[in-house]
Order: C-alpha cells, then structure tokens, then sequence
C-alpha cells in the first residue's frame, strides 16, 4: 500500500475532497499545518512594528491507498488543488507496510 | 487612501450645498421644535435638569454604545469565518470612531436642526436639518433638552448614527474592500440616516412626525434604513465564493452569543432610553422590549425544533434579534400584550425571511441584515401600528385609529425603502468608481483580515 | 417535542388547579400587601414615581439581566469541554426566553399576588399567589409600584427567575437532554421558584416574610433553591463518562473569568436593586457586595496558594462567586465588617465542599452548584443573622436578637431545602419518564452540541 | 508564600508609622474638607441624599469595576500570547481582591481622611490621610457624601483604586513573577497611589488640590501614576526572550477589541462619574469622553494607514484607549472642540511613544503602559490647562489663565512623575530581595500560566 | 524501527495510552486531525439551512518502535481503540530508517 | 528523497528555521501536536483537585528532502533544538518515493 501526503491550499480541501471521491477513494485524515516555502509570508502588524510571519496555514492529506490507487490519486489531488500560483503545495509518496481497520481487525487492502 | 481622503471633504461639501438650500427655502418663522422623545417633558414650564432623568439617559448611552462595542462586533464576528474576524471587529470600530466625529461636526445639526421647520409644512426643512449647529457650538454644560443636559441627548442620538451604519457590514461581510465599505457607509450616513433620522424625530414640521409616524426608538430611521442598504450592498457587491457550495460557518458560536446577549441588554438603553427621561413610559418599554425579545428567541427555537429536530444557539440568538428589532418602534406604545404578538410574528417573518425566501432569492446576504432588520424592522412598524391600539393594552396616541394608523406606519415605511435604497445603490456606485467594491479572489480565499489589516485575530501557537 | 409541548400544557393547566384552590381558600378579606423591597417607601403617603430610583432600577434590570446573558452562560460556557460548550448557552438563553413568556403568563401572578394573604396567618396564600394578574392584565405605563414604575418591578424580579433556574445547568453540564432540561427546570421553576419566591417576598402573610426572615435579594430564593436541586439533579442524573478518571478540564478559562467578572458586575444590580430605591440601603449593599465578593476571591486564592502553591483562575473566579452568593441574603443588613466575615466565611466553606467534600461523597456536581451556590447560600443565610447585629456594623431590623434571628434563618433554610429537593425529584422523575434524561454514551463521547443543537461551538480552520 | 504574608504585614505597620507622624504634625485644627468632585453639592446646606444622583454614581461605580473586570483583564488578555494569557487576568482580579480588603483596612482612610488638613498649608496631611476611618468605621447606611451615600462615594472611589495598580501589569506581562507581582504594586498601591490619589482630591489642604490643578478623573492621580511604575517596573524586570527578535504576537485580537469596548464604555462611568452627580458637567464629560475617544481612534487609524496602507484592530482599539485616558483630566472642563483636539493629540503622541520611542530605546513594555498611559496621560494633563478655556468651548475655573494653569498642570505631571518614579523603584528592589523579580528562563518558555497558576487558558481538544 | 500511525476516536485516547504504556512503550507524539471514510458526517444548521459536515474529529498517534515492538504495539492499539462501531480508525505501520534523540544525540533504537 | 519528521520544543522552531535555511533548505511543513514522553508532565489544578497532564505541546516539523541533503538536515535540526533538557524531543527518517510539486508538476527532487 501506498501513503500519499498532500499540502495543499485550505480553500482547495472541498474540491479535492470531491475529485477523490470521484476515482473510489473515501477514506481520508486531514490536518491544518502551518507551510514555509518559496510562496512568501505576510507581514503583520503589531502596534507600528512590521514583522513578517514565514508560516501560512496549509492542509495536510493523507491517504493510505491500494499499490495499484496511487498513480490515480496523485493525478487527482494535483489536478483539483493546482491554481497554478506559487504555493500550491506538494504530493509525497512512501510505502506502507500494514493497515489494520481497528473495528474488524481487516489487515492490509481491506483495511483502507 | 488618498482617494479616500479627498471623498471626505467631498461629501463634507456635499452637505453644506445641500444645507445651503435648505435654508435659503426656509423662509418661515423658525420653530423650536422638540424631538419626539422629550415631548412631554418640555410641555412644563422651564426646561430643568432632572437628576433622575439624567441617571438614567447617561447609562442609556452607555448601553447603546454597548450594543455596537463590543455587542454587534461580537455577534458579527462570531458568525464570520476566522479569516474574516478581524474585518467585522474593524469596521464596526472604525465607524464608532469616524460618524462621532462626522456627528460633532456636522451630523448632529443636521438631524436635528429645527430652523425652517412648521407644523403642517412640507418643504426642504422637513428632510434635512442645517449646519447652525455645527461642532456642536453653543452646547454647553448648562444646555438643557427636556431634563437632561443636552450634551447627554446629543451623545445619545449619538450611539443610534454609530450603530446604524455598524449594522449595514454583516451584509456584504467577508468580501468588501475597507475603504469601499467606509466610502459606501460614510455616504450613506450623510444622505440616508441623517435625513431620516431628521424626518421621524425632529419634531413638528418634519415628515413623518407631521403624518404621526409612531416610531418610538427607530424602526425607520435605523432598522428598515439599515436593513435594506444592506441588501442593496450584499447584491451589487456580489456573493462570497463557495455561497450556496460550501459551508460558510460561523467561527466562534459563543462570540456570536456573547454578542447577542449584549444586544440584548443594550437595548434597554435603546428603547427605555427613547423615553428620554426614568419614567412610566420608559419602565414600559423596559418590560415589553424584554417580552417581545424572549417571545422571539423561543417562537425562533420552537420552528427549528420542528423543523430539523434541533434548537441551535445561533437560531436563538437571532430570533432574539429579531425580536428586539421589531419592538423597537412599538416600544413606548405596545403593552406586554402587544410585545408577545410582536415577538412572535417578527420571528417566524424573519425565520422565513433568512431562510426560505433568501434561499429562493439566492442573494448573499452573510449575516442576514435585511432578514432581520429590514424584515423585523418592516414587521415592528406595521405592527406598532396595530399594537397600540388599547384594546392590545397598548397606549395609544391622541386621535388614534387602528387603521389610519397602519396606513401612515405603511407610507413611513414606504419612504424609507426607497430613499435608503436610492442612496445605498448611489452610495456603493461612488464606491465602486473610486476604489472598487470587493477585494480581489485571493485575498478571499486567504482571508480579508491579513490583506486589509495586517493582522490575524488569533495566534494560537504559543 | 411533542411531549415536551404536551407538558407545558400540563403544567399550565396544573398550575391553575392549584391556584384555583388557593383562591376557595381565601375567605379573609384580602390585604394591600406590599413586597420587601418596596417597603419603606410605601409607607409614605401616595404612590409618586420618583425618576432616581427608576434610573436606577431600569439599569438593576439590566445588569441582573447581563449576570446571566452573558455572564453566567460564559461562566458556565467556559468550564465545560468544547464539545459541549453550545449546550450550556443554549440552555441559557432558551430559559431566559421561555421563563420570560412564563412569567407574563402566570409567573409574576403566582409569585407576587397578595389576594388571601392575611398578616400573622399560615394559608394556602402563604406559600402561593394566584392568577388575577395573569398575563399581566392591569400593569400600565402608569401603574407605580413603591417609588417606580410597576412595569420596572416586574422586569426586575422576572430577571431573578431567569437566573435561577439557569444556575441549576451547570450541575448536570455534559450529560443531560435539552429536552428533560426543559422539562425539569420549567417544572421546578412554577413549583419550586414561584412558591418560594412568594413566601420570602410577598409581603404580610407569606410565610418567610412573617416569621422575619431576612433575605434581601434572595439567599433562600435564588441560591439555597438552586444549589439544591442541583444537587438532586446532578445525583439523580448520573455521573459524567470519565469522572474521577480524566481530566474534565475547563475548555477555555478566559471565558470562565470573562463571566465571572460579568456576574459580579451585575450583582450590583442584584443586590443593590433589592433595595427598589437609590438610597443609602442601595448605597450600602454595593458597598458590602463588593467587599464580600472581593475578599471571598481573595480567601480562596490564599487557600489554594497554601495548598498547592498555585493560585488559580478558576479558583479566583469560584472565590468571587462564593462571595457574592453569601453576601446575597445580608446586603440589606449587613456592614463592611460583616461583609469581611461573609466573604472569608463563605470562600473557606465552598472551598472545602467543591473539593473535599465533592471528592468523598463521590457525586458529579459538573460546575459546583451546590458546593458554590448551595453551601454559599446556606453559609450566607445563616450569616446575615448574626451579621444584622450593630455590633458587626450592621443595620438590624426593628425587634432583632442574634438568637432568635439566626433560628428563623435557618428554619427558613431548612424550608427551603426540603422543598426545593422535593420539587426537584419530581420534576426529574417527570422528565425521565417523558423523555429520559441522560443522551445516548456516543453522544456524550462525541458531545452534545452537535447532537442535541446540530451546531458545533468553533470551526477553526479558516 | 510565608515570606509574601510576612511582607503584607510588614505595610501595614509601615503605613501605621507614617500616619502617626502625620497625626502629630498635624496641630492645626482639623478643617472638614470636602473632596473634589462633591465640592459643589456640599457648598448647598443639609446634605441629602439625591436619588437621580445616586442612581448614576451607584452605575457609575458598576461601569469602572467594570473597566477592570472584565475590560483591561480582557484587552491585556488578548494581547499576550495563548501560554500567558491566565497569568494576565489572574493578576488583574487578585488585584481586584486584595486592593478592595485593603481600601476598607486603610486605604480610603489613608486617601481621603482631612484630619490636619488647612487651605493653604502644606503639611505632611497634605501627602497622606491617616488611620482615622480604618474599616470604615462610622460609616453607616445614613452617612453621606454630598449628595450620594457614602458608601457610594467610597466604593466608586474604590474602583479608581483598584484598576489603577491592574493598569501597571500590561509593562512587564509575560515574565514577572506573581508573588514579585503583588509585593510591588500592593507597595505601590499604598505609597503611590494613596498619596496621589490624596494629593488630587482630598479637598482644602491637600498639594495639588490647592495649587488649583484640574484633575477631573484621575490623569496624574491613574495615568500618569501607572504609566511611569508601569516604565520603571519593565525596565528592572528586563526585557522578554524573544523581544526584538521573534513576534511576540498578540493571541487572541478580538479579545484585545472587546476588552477596549468595555474600556470606552466603562469609561463614561470614570470620566462622567467624577462629576459626583447626574448633573451638567457629567452631561459634558460623557460628550467629551465619546469625542475624545472616537477621534483619537480614527487618528490613530489613518496614521496607520498612511505608514503602511494597513488600519489594524490593534491600533483602533489602543488608538480609543490613548484617547480615553487623555481626556481623563479635561473631562470636568473641555468641550467639544476641546475633545476633538485632545483626542488627535494623544493617539499623536501616543502612537509615535509606542512605536518609534519605544523602539529607540529599546525597553521592552509589553502592553505599552508607559506609551499609552504615561504618556497619554501627561499629554492630557497638560492639554487639560488648555481646553479649559472658553476659547475653546470649555468651562474654566474661577480666576483661569491659561499660561497660569499650564504651569499649574505641568508641575503636578512633575511631581507626579518623580514621586510613582522613586516608589516603584523602592518596591522593586523589595520585590527582588523577597522573592526575585522574574519567573526562570523554561517557565518563560513554556508559559507562566502553568508554572504560576497550574492552568492552561485553552484546552480546546474535546 | 518501525512508525506506526494511528487514527482513532478522540475519547478513546487515555485507554490506548494505558495500554501502551502496559506493554512498555513511553513515547509517542499526538494530534488533532479529521477524519473522512465510511463513518457519515453529521448534519449542521445554520440558520434553517442544513449542511453536512463529512470530517469528524479524530486523533492521530504517532510512535516509532524497535522492530520487534511493532507487532505487540498495534495489537494493543487495536484492542483499546476498538468500539466494534463504524469509524474506530486504522493503524499504519511503515518503515522509519534512522532515529535520533535530540537531547543526547543517541541514535537507531535507543533513541526512541 | 527522505522525509524527516523532528518533534521539537516549540520555543525552537524560529531557531531550527534559521539553522536550516543556513544550509539551504527551505521549504517544511510544521503542525502544533503534544507529546508524551520521559519528559513528565505538569499538574493542573481545577477547583482544588489537581490532575496529571501527560502531554506536553512540541512542535512537528515534515521535510522531504533530496537524499544527499538528508545528513546535514538532520544535523542542522539536532544542534538548533538542543537545550540538552529533557523533553528535546526526536527526530525520524524514512524514505520517499515520489514527490510532486502541484504548481508545475515537476516531480522527484526537483520538487522538494
Ligand atoms: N521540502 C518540503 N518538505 C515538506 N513540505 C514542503 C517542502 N517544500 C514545500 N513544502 C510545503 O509545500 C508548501 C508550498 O511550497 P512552496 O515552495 O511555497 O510553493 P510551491 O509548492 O508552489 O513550490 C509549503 O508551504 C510547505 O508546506
Ligand atoms: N484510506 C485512508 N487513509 C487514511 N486515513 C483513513 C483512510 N480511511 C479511513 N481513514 C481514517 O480512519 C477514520 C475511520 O474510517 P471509517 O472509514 O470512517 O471507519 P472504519 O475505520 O470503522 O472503517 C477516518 O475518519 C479517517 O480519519
Ligand atoms: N517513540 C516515540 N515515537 C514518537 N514520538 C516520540 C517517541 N518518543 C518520544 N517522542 C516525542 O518526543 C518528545 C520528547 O521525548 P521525551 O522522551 O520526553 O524526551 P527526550 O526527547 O529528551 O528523550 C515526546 O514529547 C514525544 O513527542
């Protein structure tokens, strides 16, 4: 099996959401991160002092997928989270060795 | 920002040609008239302060700054995403501080200046005031209106023009530019709420006072004009992307309870404070305006708990609202009656109005400013109309007839539509040529607060 | 909801039965009895409104109003986990909108109606009103009560029936159904609010106001009453998931504090107000509120420094409440040194029932109802006996003996807590019947607000 | 812990010893002298009570606890980060607390007691009161001051007190030690405040009172007062990790903004309640205090969005409060042009203080207390001088000139700013050999709030 | 060594803590995530309009294990996480090639 | 590719930034989770009774990184985040097979 990782833009989150859920994939775990990258930060204010906030708020994805899903849902992510501007994110893939679904006790493909 | 300076001085110049004309029309003796609410108290011999009355009108304007800070920046910002928090919080700020200096300089004189003003007479006198008051000259400690010294009455119509403009920003909340929303508003102030506020309570010779409009705490002068300047705004600035496709929720519930709880005991400043005096008529308003706002939080509850099987905190807090919006005309004529027929119909008019018919409609109205004051607004009035009549235990006027005065309740409601509507549309076109009305689509999506204010509301990372 | 709006039909109709026996019982001839409060000023000649002490009772209104929108919402809002914060504002403002339509119907008639009540005689009258003020009928603008407007008194004393029922939330916090809630507390509310509201202040013939109980702004009234059926509540319904196992933490502090600080605030106008006049009584009860309330928070930070090296904010904001409960009965009576003595008084022992005494008998009382309000209450009846004495500074009424008073304190307590825990198990046992008590365990996993309001409290991610 | 309860006792003695002195230096007969704000009321015959007047001086009093609690707790709250933010409130309602016990031990007697006080004379009464109304003895439900209980009168004066040491903590928040915390300002408290605070107001006799200074609400006697302690205490404390370094980012802005409303609206209760009565000069105050504020904000937010294109929340709000505290001294005596220029000014001064000055100098005072109400506060104390002439639109004193007066204001700025200067130093350095000044490095890094108050403010997990 | 990555219902953190901690394991990092799959979302209101919410709060654990730890981990997890109810969560298990405790710089097993 | 996963004291992150930007990296990803550990926890108090809490707030950094790049990260986390306290918290290696950068769609190294 297959870990896909995507840092995408939040307000993308839906639109991905749904493009995966198009090619049979409904299982997922989201998390709000913090990005630091080429896309610059923001300067904030505080009282007169400028200073600027490297960090802007991302979304994690992940998603355990069958060998065979992944190409699929690497194509689908990055086609629903590109705007084309600088920040989009990135997709990372790494090998998963076990899945269990903790209500059955399903081992491996089952289990995702 | 530049721009937006220049705009200033523009609309200062504005008025005074307006003003000029008014008083070159004003040829008739000047009347001193009396605003609405002190009435019966000039009636008496010579004006002296009332301490009591004092007390009271003083913790009165407290109450009504209450409401628009923190109370409707609360509610407000609870109810937009936490991208947006900020925006709502500023703007309701920021227009605290820019309409109290707008007030002493101009606005003051101009919604209550009587000069040219006679009973029975229409003329330019009875829409705008003038500028013979301007920087409040002549106010001084010893300046007696009614009561109480006149610098608490001035302070206290005060925190009615700062809440007015304040309420229109849910509308067109989460996506208007700052400086357009300030030249949108700042405009409005000038040529609706003044001119309004003029007509309902200026005295005799203003319009609406002449027709006997009973508006006891401003249901014209500020929910219906609020409400449908909102709605003119949240249609031409356009819809929040993701409207209708995604869940625009509100960020933090309880901020938004908060704010509703303090709306609710600022009101009482409101309309008890419409008195204008610790009276009968205040102690009145006082016990209506709180049974027609819990009838409206519960008759709110009620249609959720049918409807999807769950009472939401939001849905309460805006049934109370709904209900405080549409008592407020009716406030120094309904009886406890009256205030549990008002409460009710306000809302399931405005349950329908922010859900069904927006919905149908398909406008974006974010916090819905015209589904509840503009509908509530449109509700209390008519229903003032028919609340005061003694047979609802009400306290009617002299020579009131139900009918007669549905009618007039009607026409004042009329006029209010269409002059907040010409002068928002009017308004948000100034807006959009000098600065443009809505920030670009990325600065949606990543949130006004950091592209407009240079700030985000929360830093939770310790 | 069909069973729900079946019940409150119920209990209507209930309540008149009762009522309608009190009435055959009445046979004397009925007594212009007058209400604590209003007292002394009635005594003088024709009844005058006097605009001071309607000033001042309008703003007592809304700052009793504020204690629990939103004070004791955030209070209570604060301390509960973030699943479950939406549950207790709703439970707040629900019963604040549906006591409010309560008390217009029957409420302030059963509480404070006088026909039947006859000096020196224990009736039917002595414990209930009835319902010839039902729906208000006869309260005008001009309609006086004492020195103020009579819509001003009933404002005023509706907002000390919605705060008392709203305490009894924070007992059964996390667990209990919004639906049995409602039942529970609007069954108490009628039974167990209304009767004992009547016997305290009803005037000549109620039975507390007969046997010269002191209780100024309602010790046995607001808080033994609510503290108790908390304390039945919380038994009857069942300990939390998790009790005594994890950490039930506060999911936001400065809320906590936020209403903490709210509630004392608005105490002024609970205590104060009792006195229905701006005068020196009024004067002195903010006076003693404040040192009460001020030292008690003080004590139980010492007492918390001591013991665990670490004074808290919680423990601050528990310490203030503790204080302001207990000095709640004694405002009226007693001086700055006696509010010394309540205040440490009542933090030692609220302290020591929060915590220890929680602790050894085990019961989930979720946000210290009864340790707080129960145990503050019943120190601060008891207290306001001995602290009248003149020799602690205090005003004592005419006839008063230290002895003799503390007795009639504490039969008044025991009264008090009989009859609140009778209700309260009834009225329990109702709900449980009607609807169950207790949510589902996946829906206490999961918190309540989603399943009960269909609403979560904060949604963070922008 | 012990070495705290020892210290405590420790100024008390202290101050018993200073009284004494006092007493015996005092041959001159003692004159009864009246405080500032009731000298008009007490110049008339019988004192009585007014009930118009006590109803405001009763809210009055509510609306500056109110500052404090929930207002500066909340506005500092918000502007610490998430790991700090109970260390902040902690402080302001222990405070609250121990402040309010100790006014009624010794500090309204030491504050306002005349004994040896003579016009004219300048004695060591004319620094200090004495012991002779310790506990409040002798006041009663029946004492009066002017026209208000005087339990009223010492309760409102009591909020002055109490929110005057809480202003200090925003300078060195986020690192000082709690126990140092208390040791200093409660030092503070007694030999700076108390001075002050009878310097300014304890009638015929006292310094500036007799040099005729026009303190209205408390610039010298809270601002100033506070602003320099708040300088001194930053500057020995040290500056925060971090500090010029990282963004020490506020944590929850929208609690800074509600908190700043609560400032602005408690405020009316300071400025307006001065006054001592429902009267003229409170009317004008109320009408000052809103200009005044309103402009400062607005000034504030152009200035801001003139430097960077971008009006924050933050700046509005401390833009509001500069304003605020500016008019404080001139709200007896200003008009509205007066407001108007008072208000530019110090959100003027006040931003260039907190951005640029502070930069330069590179002390590190968190909440900029110094910036805001050290300089804020002199700025209006000398403007104070200006406005109140009739050039103006205000209300001068007999025999006003405005040089004359000028000078006059000057010099109590100077005493004021020397006198807060030497005693916050002495309480440092007593703070430090006690218990030390700051909290350890890893406690400074992982968060006061847990290794102080063994809490978090947020557990926002379910 | 071995990561093992679990998705589970938030309340049931204390108890597979516990029964970590009976099998010896005293290390492992958490956070709040949403999860998405197969368990419906629920419904919310906002002013009578209903929308569905499909992300439900879950809590991921994170611990890496000595190889043979691996096995005796993911079953403790499975049996204290499990409720036998629709969304219970999955464990994954993947490959973790170097470990370094911060603090002293040990490395490989001893490090975790 | 590598991904390194480093849980750090929050405190530290400006520190561990700086430090990796020195030798060239610069794009992460960074999340707020708690950490249970050696390191013990604190006890918070609530109305007089007082409870552990286990978990303490760290911060997790994620960067994938080119494989040669990998040593040098892990180095540049490890002395910037030491305080040499308890609690300093771990860093973790594992591989990554694919990366995708969603702008351009470059994949492998070149998209870290
Ligand atoms: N080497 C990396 N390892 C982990 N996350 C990364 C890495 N580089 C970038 N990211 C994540 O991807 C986001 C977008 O990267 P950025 O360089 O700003 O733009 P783009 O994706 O358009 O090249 C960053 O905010 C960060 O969260
Ligand atoms: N393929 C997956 N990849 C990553 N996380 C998943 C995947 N499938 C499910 N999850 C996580 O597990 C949680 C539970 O899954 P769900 O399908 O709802 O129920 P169950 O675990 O009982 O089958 C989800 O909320 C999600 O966080
Ligand atoms: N086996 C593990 N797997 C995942 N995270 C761990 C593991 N052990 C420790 N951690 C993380 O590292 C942090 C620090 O570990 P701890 O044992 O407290 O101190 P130290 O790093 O000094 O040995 C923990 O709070 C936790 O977040």
């Amino acid at each position: 099996m297959k870990k896909i990782e995507a840092i995408i833009k939040p307000f993308k989150l839906e639109e991905v959401k749904d493009s995966l859920g198009e090619i049979g994939i409904e299982g997922m775990t989201v998390s709000e991160v913090k990005g630091f990258g080429r896309q610059k930060g923001h300067t904030e204010i505080y009282r007169g002092s400028e200073y600027t906030v490297d960090f802007l708020p991302k979304i994690k994805l992940e998603l355990v997928v069958a060998d065979g899903q992944a190409e699929g849902a690497v194509a689908a992510i990055v086609k629903s989270a590109k705007t084309g501007k600088i920040g989009d994110g990135k997709v990372f893939v790494s090998t998963i060795e076990q899945a269990v679904r903790i209500r059955t006790e399903e081992k491996g493909e089952a289990a995702v | 920002m530049k721009k937006f300076l220049a705009l200033i001085g523009l609309l200062a110049v504005g008025s005074m040609v307006v003003t000029d004309l008014a008083n070159a029309q004003a040829t008739e003796t000047p009347v001193a008239a009396v605003t609405a609410a002190a009435a019966e108290a000039a009636a008496e011999e010579a004006p002296k302060i009332d301490s009591g009355d004092t007390a009271w009108m003083i913790t009165a304007t407290a109450l009504v700054l209450f409401m628009t800070l923190p109370g409707l920046a609360l509610f407000y910002g609870g109810l937009v995403r936490a991208k947006n928090v900020l925006t709502v919080l500023v703007q309701c700020f920021a227009l605290a501080g820019i309409v109290t200096v707008l007030w002493v300089v101009f606005g003051y004189s101009v919604a209550f200046s009587t000069e040219g003003m006679a009973k029975g007479t229409v003329n330019f006198a009875s829409f705008f005031g003038d500028f013979t008051e301007m920087f409040l000259r002549g106010t001084t400690p010893d300046s007696v209106q009614g009561t109480i010294p006149k610098a608490v009455w001035i302070t206290f119509q005060l925190t009615f023009a700062i809440i007015t403009p304040a309420l229109i920003v849910g509308a067109f909340a989460e996506r208007m530019k700052f400086s357009a929303m300030l030249i949108f508003t700042l405009f409005w102030f000038a040529f609706s709420y003044l001119p309004i506020c003029h007509m309902a309570w200026a005295g005799d010779g203003a319009l609406f006072w002449d027709w006997g409009v009973l508006d006891f705490a401003g249901g014209t002068v500020v929910h219906i004009n609020a409400g449908i300047a909102g709605l003119v705004a949240c249609i031409m600035v356009g819809k929040r992307k993701g409207f209708g496709k995604e869940a625009l929720s509100p960020h933090n519930v309880p901020m938004t309870i908060i704010g509703a709880s303090m709306l609710w005991v600022g009101w009482f400043g409101f309309n008890a404070g419409s008195a204008a005096a610790a009276n009968g008529t205040a102690g009145m308003a006082l016990l209506v305006t709180q049974v027609a706002t819990a009838t409206a939080a519960a008759t709110w509850m009620l249609l959720e708990w049918m409807r999807s099987g769950k009472p939401t905190a939001v849905g309460l807090a805006t049934g109370a609202v709904a209900g405080l919006v549409a008592i407020t005309p009716a406030s120094g004529t309904a009886g406890p009656m009256g205030a549990l027929i008002i409460g009710a119909a306000s809302a399931v008019c405005c349950y329908f109005a922010a859900t069904t018919v927006k919905r149908a409609l398909g406008y974006d109205d974010s916090l819905d400013v015209f589904g509840v004051h503009g509908v509530g607004g449109i509700v209390g009035a008519l229903l003032t109309g028919i609340c005061a009549s003694s047979a609802l235990g009400g306290t009617p006027p002299d020579g009131y007839a139900m009918g007669g005065q549905f009618f007039t309740q009607l026409k004042s409601v009329i006029v209010t539509v269409i002059w907040s509507g010409v002068v928002a549309t009017l308004g948000l076109m100034l807006a959009k040529v000098i600065v443009g009305l809505r920030v670009p689509e990325e600065v949606e999506h990543s949130g006004l607060d950091l592209s407009e204010h240079g700030e985000e509301g929360y830093h939770t990372a310790r």
